[in-house]
């Protein structure tokens, strides 16, 4: 098991190494820099900005001094952002994305999991039909036009939610329901066919000949077997919910991390998307191996490390 | 033996399969030889091996040692390139007709696929030629533009039978077909098998739980316990006397099919142990009535010359 | 079962009739091709049918649309931006109706709700808040001091109101004027060009080397799934920005940046059934037969996880239609004036309050054909699975 | 209103005396909040509101003192020197000084500190550029603490504009001891973002928000009435309407475009305001067709500025006929009122487009090559280049291909002189013609237009070079003429600005750059 | 009949699936004594699951009971309430399966799935519930009971699962075991092991066991009277011994016949299986299901379903060959099989 652990661990670094080398570099070769885009910067004080923060070092040594500060954890300082380092953005910006990702898994799993297995449970009847309805809209609206819209009718129209901000509880009621619109659907979706899946297996069939009652069949045998491959896809879903998503955090003005990311790529910011690029690659890495983990959890008969 | 046509002999197969650090010895030193046209029975508990030699005889797993001469040549070392002439002399038949067929080809691509790969016939005669094996396992023309979902379990044996002898193989492995047929089809298969080798002149190595079928078609027996072929015999002979306790309680365990005649108390007590963990010395000690110390300590060889035992009791 | 032997006795027939070996090995169900009776289940699959009909009338109408419209994509009527498809028309004199937009715009129709013109206030008067126009002789006056804004005449008198379909602008015009019907329509090409090239690229990469991961296994499975990682987890924008520098905007680039990015979890996905798949033992079978990996993988593994794979696809077209307006947002899509649905929707969210038809128009679009596509993708999955028939 | 009046009772109620209080939205977390580096929008409102220059505005807008209580200049206009307010001090208590001022402006100039508004201090300031260069010291370069409160600033040469200049945000002063302890992120943390104008910082939330209160130390304290203003940054202009509209809000800056026609209708609080500022559009004159004056011209008259502005600036705007945008004055008079604008009309004047085009040799635009229209990822400047290219094909019956890229690859291209035609624009720092024009000079650092006119530079040298407000207004006519009479580019409209601000929030002010000041404003 | 446990009678039962429907049950009547095992024989697809599933009412979807009654204990389950059902299920009926691979739930452990019907039936508490789940663990002779509890359905080889299985069907001490296949997915020596586990336990507890199978070899050992369906219906019910030595349908004959014969020289006999295959229930053969493969089919036969006979008290069968008008043949002259 040790082994294991280390083992993959250990994969997960190279990965990490092989994604910030291709995104260094990817990052370099495409036009502009964090200072070449100003209308009003004369040329001379540009090099002297590039000079400050040794952008007109050959790239392969900045390469090396990056990779050296990244294995002490030092992501550098951001180039837009005067004063701010990336760590500071990411320790700033990451808690309050991973909150907003919290909420939106916590809908996940009291919203997306009960609605699959209610369409499961009806399958082919009008809660199921409503179920699919709904799940097939909120997979195919994308989560900026979701927030467009009910920013418009709960803040604006209704007046009774705030139009930005988490400040508050009601806050977090439209981000999360956006952000977690796509995901609540898929999950879903996915929770009511593998479940299907699962109605059909034999056990489901032993269980009732013991008399057990439909709703102790359903949550004992049934969900703890459909969960299975629920787990996997959740994997990169939680990564990519809790590392926050641009559109939700710009539009309900949210200081998390995702909102940073597009602009630093338009910036051509290059420590924060190195930063964020790499932390957000190292966290998916550790939310498969967790759910790697959770599935050998669910599932005995899947040995971790065979 | 020399003067005997030996088509397939495996002398001393090993398959040992790496689980972590241990591994699983499904096949443990198992040497035998069939005769051309004959067929050879291998019975066993599940899990004792039976599938593994098949496989490994047909290089589906490259075995870990040990010789398997076909024709006398050696094909254990044999790369999948140059194993391609030898498939066609040794086909193998597969336990499950559901899984072992692709559902989503026909039987006429199912079959043709053989023809194809080892450029068998010209592709015009392609159709005649899959018609004629069709007929020849008791499906008509009208058979092969359909899907296997469309048949039967033993039609589907069949078809998994014609795919087989589409090569000309000079060997079939067949590795349980009729496990998992209802009782009225398996004598369908079974007839077939014997009616393609007397006219064919094919060679079987026939795997089963079942005793009474494998007893029926075949002419030797193995019968194996926990990767060894523990007592290697004419079937009649293994039948009337059988030597090894194992053969014993298996023949014991096999249903009388008739009320009227009472069976005695089943020998065999107990599972398999674990391939993981093979018991030192003669591997059947564990459940065998007779054991004693010796069994644990020395490990009992395949000995005798017509009837081959592998059990301290007659050494 | 009840009928008494007595009442039955005369008819009973007991000739013998032997049952020819042919027939009794005959199978019951009508034979037909694999593909006859995919097409046979699938005419009777209602969500299938249903979904590709859908599908087929939208590529007609995608195509032949714009033959029958009588605007353009592209031609702008700056006068008419925004109207909506509801016009509120009122009746100012026997033989003149105005429309009257929201921006307070007044512009001349039919009774019936064709435009005619924009008529220019005479006098805008923004300290008071009020306008003045002069339609066929009679002069009215807007009020918007107070909220709702009135219309009246000189007198203060009102006039009468209707509402009616805008028969000049079907769904409306957009903020520059241009018949959002029929952007709509151009957009459907585009978006289910992308719909299809994301598809393809799903098919032929995704599928491929989800395929070959899972079927060579070991450590080539462990190279290619961390390749799969790296991949996913490179910012996309960067190397989209390099495609579009390296080969500018258009089709090619859009394609070659969706093929490059929009596979991987169909590889995942792929690969993950391939790794079920290949201890079957058809794979077996076919390998003690000698056939190539190749071919395996293609005739035998593929075909089996077709119904995952469709279901898989179909879900993966609205993100590829959102990417592809993501793609045009940062200059690699198809240059403007041509709109995909996904850049019609993201550009009428500016406007959403003041006109939300601007967004519920290609969102409608985007929704129905991706019900559609689901329908046809379910209807698919079970038609193509003749294990669901057992 | 319906919602307005349900909402308004329960205000009323919870504040029963006027809490001084109020949110200002911001689109953007400010970039650098040093007003010596600072060179972005965003940090701008805590800035103005927290330090104060040598001078400041007035309610009209006018420039009045600030730091400074008084000034004198030399007969050549080359030295000023400022007599600071006795009781001018930081937020800290410590009195602010001549050195202070030296201390920061020697900041700007210096290279190592790579401040990005170097380029508007430097070449004004005597042997600025060559400080900058390290070819001279620090006490070489044209500044002088007299006494402690008396600072002497010398120039390199007279410059007409330089009372405009000093109110850039880099002629701020910042305090030596809080800048040297943290030189690069002092201006992050209220505990050390010592300022001198009526706000400090109380909070600062990176991304969210920065606080500011009163500054009991501001020369001119007792005149400060808001108790506290939050920046609060709301980077979607929708949801800072929405925000604004449901009163969570009392201002916001740049409504969206599309709102602006029923804002203008439903609301009292929006305000549209001109801006120093004029998008046009590059051409590149050696671009094929377009090297022929004759077919800028006809590029140019095709357009109906008056519909753009309409449609695309939503009438914020005003055609623009020349290139420097209304209200710059310059001599006493606004510049734009003395400009002759070569034939350009606010509509579209066809005929005479098709005549120059026949007569460069593409009648009915026959032959005439298809040239690419490049912009920047931008939805508005999206829909001005799709109504330009229609507005073309239908006048002039040419084809003009739309090119869409990411900023920086577009400015690259813009750089490299990559282009036919680009959409691009200028707003100015200060209110004068001259940044307009010197974009199309010799001189221009940042140098994307493809021009090299001598007459054009002589006119510009002899304009810049001089003291009399004369003769340059005459010189920079010269060269604005020149520019239009060539057609070197297509002048759009002038930029409006909008921005909302609550009917109750009374008494602030704004200058001729639309900066925010909240200084003396209160809330009713 | 008093000491019938369960009495079925006329039970019909449809899947009514998008192609159709599919009559997996065509009017079938049995009766199982109390303390006798009834066998079901018959191949594939003639009903026996369905038949079985149906006594206990966990028919799947789209399966419907069209028609008949299913008395237990003389009174009708298909008229008991959903609940009244669950509580006869698992404990006064239970059921085991097939395949021990699947029909364990793989994510649970062996000892919270044997523990499931006793915490549902008695009121017993999780402790005592463990006690006896391991009780029962030794009663099927799994060693090391109260460790193995807590292992997982995959630790455990497919002859250990089974017998698990039969313990958590015993849990509440049934009066009636419907066992549908129980050793089908076994070794023979494992099949041996369960069968004569199932005949003990029989005994010991004094239940009623209804054995599917279609191993004829199994039948012979321990039932005591044997049902033979095919193609939904009942061809033929007889004493065990009558079955084998003087079986009266021409199906049950087949059956014999295709399995090779234990003693003597098997090598020159050879195995006479039933020609063809069974049929399409979704269009079944309007007379009897078997004419089509039947060597002795007449006109009637394909035309009419076949008419009950009883041959003896117990002893009947459904063929028209036994009809008094038939032509004179085999069956009326006696069995002529010669074993
Ligand atoms: N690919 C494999 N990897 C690891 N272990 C394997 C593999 N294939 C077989 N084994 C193990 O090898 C042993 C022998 O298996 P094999 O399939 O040969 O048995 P068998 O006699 O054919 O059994 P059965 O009657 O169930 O088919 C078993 O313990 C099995 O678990
Ligand atoms: N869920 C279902 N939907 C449709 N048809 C079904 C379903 N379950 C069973 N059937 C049909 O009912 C018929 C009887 O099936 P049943 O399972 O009772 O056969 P069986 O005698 O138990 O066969 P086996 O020996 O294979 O278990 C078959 O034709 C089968 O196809
Ligand atoms: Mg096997
Ligand atoms: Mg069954």
């Amino acid at each position: 098991m040790l082994k294991y652990i280390i083992q993959r661990l250990l994969a997960m670094i190279v990965t990490l190494f092989m994604i910030a080398t291709i995104t260094f570099f990817l990052m370099h070769a495409v036009p502009g820099g964090p200072f070449a885009s100003e209308q009003k910067v004369p040329p001379e004080v540009q090099k002297a900005l590039e000079d400050k923060y040794h952008l007109n070092d050959p790239v392969i040594k900045q390469y090396f001094d990056y990779m050296s500060g990244l294995i002490r954890f030092d992501l550098g300082p951001s180039f837009k952002f005067k004063g701010v380092t990336v760590n500071s953005l990411i320790q700033r910006g990451f808690p309050v994305s991973a909150k907003l990702g919290i909420f939106s898994v916590l809908a996940i799993l009291v919203l997306g999991i009960p609605l699959g297995v209610i369409a499961a449970l009806k399958h082919n009847k009008w809660q199921d039909t409503c179920v699919r309805f709904t799940a097939t809209i909120g997979i195919t609206v994308p989560s900026f036009v979701i927030a467009t819209v009910l920013l418009y009718i709960f803040a604006l129209k209704l007046r009774i939610l705030p139009s930005f901000g988490i400040e508050t509880w009601k806050g977090y009621v439209l981000p999360v329901a956006a952000l977690s619109g796509y995901s609540v659907s898929f999950v879903a979706r996915l929770t009511r066919s593998s479940l299907l899946e699962v109605f059909r297996q034999d056990y489901m069939r032993t269980a009732r000949a013991k008399g057990l009652g439909e709703s102790k069949i359903l949550i004992k045998h049934g969900l703890k077997n459909a969960l299975i491959p629920i787990v996997t896809v959740l994997g990169p879903l939680i990564a990519g919910l809790l590392t926050g998503s641009f559109v939700i955090e710009s539009i309900f003005a949210i200081p998390g991390m995702g909102g940073y990311f597009v602009n630093a790529i338009s910036n051509r910011d290059y420590t924060v998307i190195m930063g964020i690029t790499v932390f957000y690659a190292a966290f998916l890495l550790i939310m498969i191996f967790i759910v790697d983990l959770i599935y050998g959890l669910l599932d005995p008969r899947i040995k971790l490390g065979k | 033996m020399s003067d005997k046509d030996i088509v397939l002999q495996v002398k001393n197969l090993v398959k040992y399969f790496p689980v972590k650090r241990q591994s699983i010895k499904a096949v443990d030193d198992v040497s035998f030889s069939v005769e051309r046209g004959t067929t050879l029975g291998l019975v066993g508990e599940s899990g004792c091996g039976k599938s593994t030699t098949a496989r490994s005889i047909i290089r589906l797993y490259k075995p870990d040692s040990g010789d398997i001469l076909i024709d006398g040549e050696d094909i254990s070392g044999l790369s999948r390139k140059q194993l391609l002439p030898y498939r066609k002399k040794m086909q193998m038949i597969f336990q499950d007709p559901y899984s072992s067929l692709n559902e989503r080809m026909t039987v006429s691509d199912i079959i043709s696929e053989s023809l194809l790969v080892h450029n068998i016939c010209a592709p015009k005669d392609r159709k005649d030629h899959v018609i004629s094996l069709l007929n020849k396992v008791g499906l008509s023309a009208g058979h092969a533009n359909r899907y296997p979902h469309e048949f039967s379990g033993g039609q589907r044996q069949r078809i998994g039978i014609a795919r087989a002898l589409a090569v000309q193989p000079e060997i079939i492995l067949c590795d349980e077909p009729i496990s998992a047929l209802d009782v009225s089809i398996q004598a369908q298969v079974i007839n077939m098998l014997e009616d393609l080798q007397s006219e064919l002149g094919l060679t079987y190595l026939f795997i089963a739980h079942d005793l009474s079928m494998v007893r029926h078609i075949s002419k030797q027996m193995g019968v194996m316990y926990l990767g060894k072929i523990i007592e290697l015999v004419d079937s009649e002979e293994l039948y009337k006397n059988p030597l090894h306790p194992y053969s014993k309680g298996l023949l014991a365990a096999n249903p009388t099919q008739d009320p009227r005649i009472t069976k005695g108390d089943i020998l065999l007590k107990g599972d398999v142990p674990s391939p993981l963990d093979v018991p030192s010395g003669c591997r059947f000690r564990t459940r065998c009535n007779y054991a004693k110390p010796i069994c644990s300590e020395i490990e009992p060889e395949l000995k005798g010359t017509d009837h081959q035992v592998a059990c301290h009791l007659y050494q | 079962m009840n009928d008494t032997i007595s009442d039955r006795k005369p008819s009973l027939d007991f000739t013998p009739v032997r049952a020819s070996r042919e027939e009794s090995e005959a199978v019951t169900t009508p034979s037909l091709t694999y593909s006859q009776d995919v097409w046979r289940r699938f005419k009777k699959h209602k969500s299938a049918m249903a979904g590709s009909i859908v599908i087929i009338l939208l590529i007609f109408t995608a195509v032949l649309g714009p033959i029958v419209s009588s605007h353009t994509y592209y031609e702008q009527e700056l006068d008419y931006a925004n109207i909506p498809p509801l016009l509120e028309i009122y009746k100012i004199s026997e033989d003149s109706y105005i429309y009257l937009h929201k921006h307070l715009k007044v512009i001349r129709v039919t009774p019936e709700g064709r435009l005619i013109e924009r008529v220019k206030p005479l006098k805008d008067d923004f300290l008071k808040k009020t306008m003045l126009y002069e339609i066929n002789g009679v002069e009215i006056i807007i009020d918007y001091n107070e909220l709702p804004v009135v219309m009246h005449d000189t007198q203060g008198q009102q006039f009468e109101m209707t509402k009616k379909m805008n028969k000049s602008y079907l769904l409306g015009t957009d903020a520059l004027g241009r018949d959002l019907l029929i952007r709509v329509i151009y957009g459907a090409r585009i978006s289910l060009l992308i719909a299809l090239i994301a598809t393809l690229a799903n098919f032929i990469i995704g599928v491929i080397y989800g395929g070959i991961s899972g079927f060579a296994g070991g450590r080539a499975d462990m190279i290619m799934m961390r390749i799969v990682d790296i991949i996913s987890a490179i910012p996309l924008t960067l190397y989209v920005i390099l495609i579009m520098v390296i080969l500018g905007a258009g089709l090619q680039s859009i394609i070659i940046a969706l093929s490059s990015v929009y596979w991987v979890g169909m590889a995942r996905i792929v690969r993950g059934q391939v790794l079920a798949l290949k201890e079957q033992e058809f794979i077996l079978a076919a390998k003690t037969i000698g056939v190539s990996t190749f071919r395996i993988l293609l005739k035998h593994l593929l075909p089996n996880a077709l119904g995952v794979i469709v279901i898989t696809a179909t879900m993966l077209i609205p993100s590829a239609i959102f990417l592809e307006a993501f793609l045009s947002f940062i200059g690699l899509g198809v240059s403007a004036p041509m709109a995909s649905w996904g850049t019609l929707c993201s550009d009428s969210l500016e406007a959403l309050r003041s006109f939300p038809y601007q967004l519920f128009v290609p969102a409608m679009a985007i929704c129905i054909t991706m019900f559609a596509f689901n329908f046809l993708g379910d209807g698919l999955r079970d038609v193509l699975d003749p294990k669901l028939r057992k | 209103n319906q919602e307005a009046s349900d909402s308004a009772p329960a205000e009323a109620e919870a504040v029963p005396s006027v809490e001084q209080k109020i949110t200002f939205v911001v689109n953007n977390e400010a970039e650098d909040m040093d007003p010596t580096t600072s060179q972005e929008t965003f940090a701008l409102p805590v800035i103005n509101n927290c330090f104060m220059g040598l001078f400041t505005t007035d309610d009209e807008g006018a420039q009045v003192p600030g730091l400074a209580e008084s000034f004198e200049v030399n007969a050549d206009g080359t030295i000023y020197t400022f007599k600071i307010r006795e009781n001018a001090k930081w937020s800290d208590g410590k009195d602010l000084t001549a050195d202070d001022f030296v201390y920061s402006w020697l900041r700007v100039m210096d290279s190592s500190v790579a401040s990005q508004s170097a380029g508007m201090m430097k070449p004004y300031i005597k042997n600025g550029s060559k400080f900058w260069d390290g070819e001279v010291t620090a006490e070489e370069v044209g500044l002088k603490a007299l006494d402690s409160k008396t600072f002497e600033v010398t120039l390199e040469a007279a410059a007409p504009q330089i009372m405009q200049v000093f109110n850039i945000r880099c002629f701020y002063p910042v305090r030596q001891d809080v800048v040297e302890a943290n030189p690069d992120a002092w201006h992050r943390d209220p505990a050390t973002y010592i300022c001198n104008g009526p706000f400090k910082v109380k909070e600062m939330n990176f991304g969210e928000s920065v606080v500011l209160i009163p500054n009991e130390y501001f020369w001119n304290a007792d005149e400060v009435k808001l108790e506290e203003i939050t920046f609060r940054t709301i980077p979607e202009q929708t949801t800072a309407l929405t925000a604004m509209e449901t009163g969570d809000v009392d201002g916001i800056y740049d409504v969206p475009g599309a709102e602006i026609p029923r804002l203008r209708i439903e609301s009292d609080e929006l305000y549209i305001l001109p801006s120093c500022g004029t998008t046009y559009y590059l051409l590149n004159n050696y671009s094929e067709g377009l090297d022929d004056v004759r077919v800028r011209m006809a590029l140019s008259l095709a357009l109906d500025r008056t519909e753009i502005v309409d449609v695309i600036a939503q009438g914020i705007g005003v055609p623009a006929l020349g290139l420097i945008p209304p209200g710059v004055y310059l001599d006493g008079k606004d510049f734009r009122d003395e400009t002759d604008f070569a034939g350009v009309t606010g509509v579209a004047q066809i005929e005479e487009a098709q005549k120059l085009l026949a007569a460069a040799g593409y009648p009915n635009g026959e032959g005439f090559p298809e040239l690419r229209l490049g912009y920047y990822t931008n939805p508005s400047v999206k829909k001005l280049v799709e109504v330009m290219q229609q507005m073309w094909k239908k006048n002039l019956n040419i084809d003009v291909m739309i090119e869409n890229a990411d900023w920086q690859v577009f400015f690259a291209d813009v750089q490299n002189h990559d282009y036919d035609i680009a959409a691009m624009g200028n707003g100015a720092d200060y209110s004068h013609p001259s940044p307009f024009l010197e974009t199309f000079g010799a001189d221009d650092p940042v140098h994307f237009v493809t021009w090299d006119n001598t007459e054009y530079n002589t006119y510009m040298e002899a304009a810049l070079t001089s003291t009399d407000e004369k003769t340059i207004a005459e010189n920079l006519h010269k060269a604005e003429n020149l520019l239009l009479e060539e057609s070197r580019m297509l002048n759009l409209y002038h930029r409006g600005f909008t921005m909302m601000m609550g009917d109750h929030v009374k008494n602030w002010r704004r200058d001729v750059l639309n900066m925010i000041f909240f200084h003396y404003a209160y809330v009713e | 009949m008093e000491d019938n446990i369960l009495e079925i009678k006329n039970l019909s039962t449809s899947f009514f699936t998008h192609l159709g429907e599919v009559k997996a049950v065509r009017d079938v009547s049995f009766s199982v004594e109390k303390g006798k095992v009834l066998g079901i024989v018959g191949e594939s697809g003639s009903g026996k699951s369905v038949t079985a599933l149906s006594c206990m009412r966990i028919l799947q979807e789209p399966g419907r009971i069209v028609g008949g009654e299913i008395l237990f204990k003389g009174e009708d389950l298909g008229k008991k309430s959903n609940k009244e059902m669950r509580a006869i299920r698992g404990n006064d009926i239970s059921m085991i399966f097939q395949n021990p691979m699947s029909s364990m739930n793989a994510v649970l452990r062996v000892g919270d799935q044997l523990t499931e019907p006793l915490m549902e039936h008695t009121s017993i508490s999780k402790k005592d519930a463990m006690k006896r789940a391991a009780e029962l663990l030794s009663l099927v002779q799994i060693p090391d009971a109260e460790k193995r509890l807590r292992a997982y359905p995959h630790e455990f080889s497919g002859g250990m699962r089974q017998r698990a299985m039969i313990a958590m069907a015993l849990a509440c001490d049934p009066e009636l075991l419907i066992a549908d296949e129980p050793t089908t997915a076994l070794d023979v020596t494992t099949q041996s092991q369960i069968i004569k586990l199932l005949s003990d336990i029989r005994e010991k507890l004094g239940m009623s066991i209804i054995l599917i199978t279609h191993d004829l070899g199994v039948v012979a050992e321990i039932c005591d009277s044997v049902v033979v369906m095919y193609g939904s219906m009942i061809m033929e019910e007889a004493p065990v011994d009558d079955i084998f030595h003087n079986a009266c349908h021409p199906y049950t004959l087949g059956l014999l016949n295709s399995i090779p014969v234990v003693t003597g020289d098997s090598k020159n006999t050879r195995l006479e299986p039933i020609p063809g295959t069974p049929p399409n229930l979704l269009q079944p053969p309007p007379g009897c299901p078997f004419a089509p493969r039947c060597a002795y089919a007449m006109k009637v036969c394909t035309e009419k379903a076949p008419q009950n006979t009883q041959i003896s008290d117990n002893h009947r069968s459904m063929c028209w060959l036994l009809h008094e008008d038939a032509p004179d043949n085999f069956l009326k002259r006696g069995n002529p099989i010669v074993r």
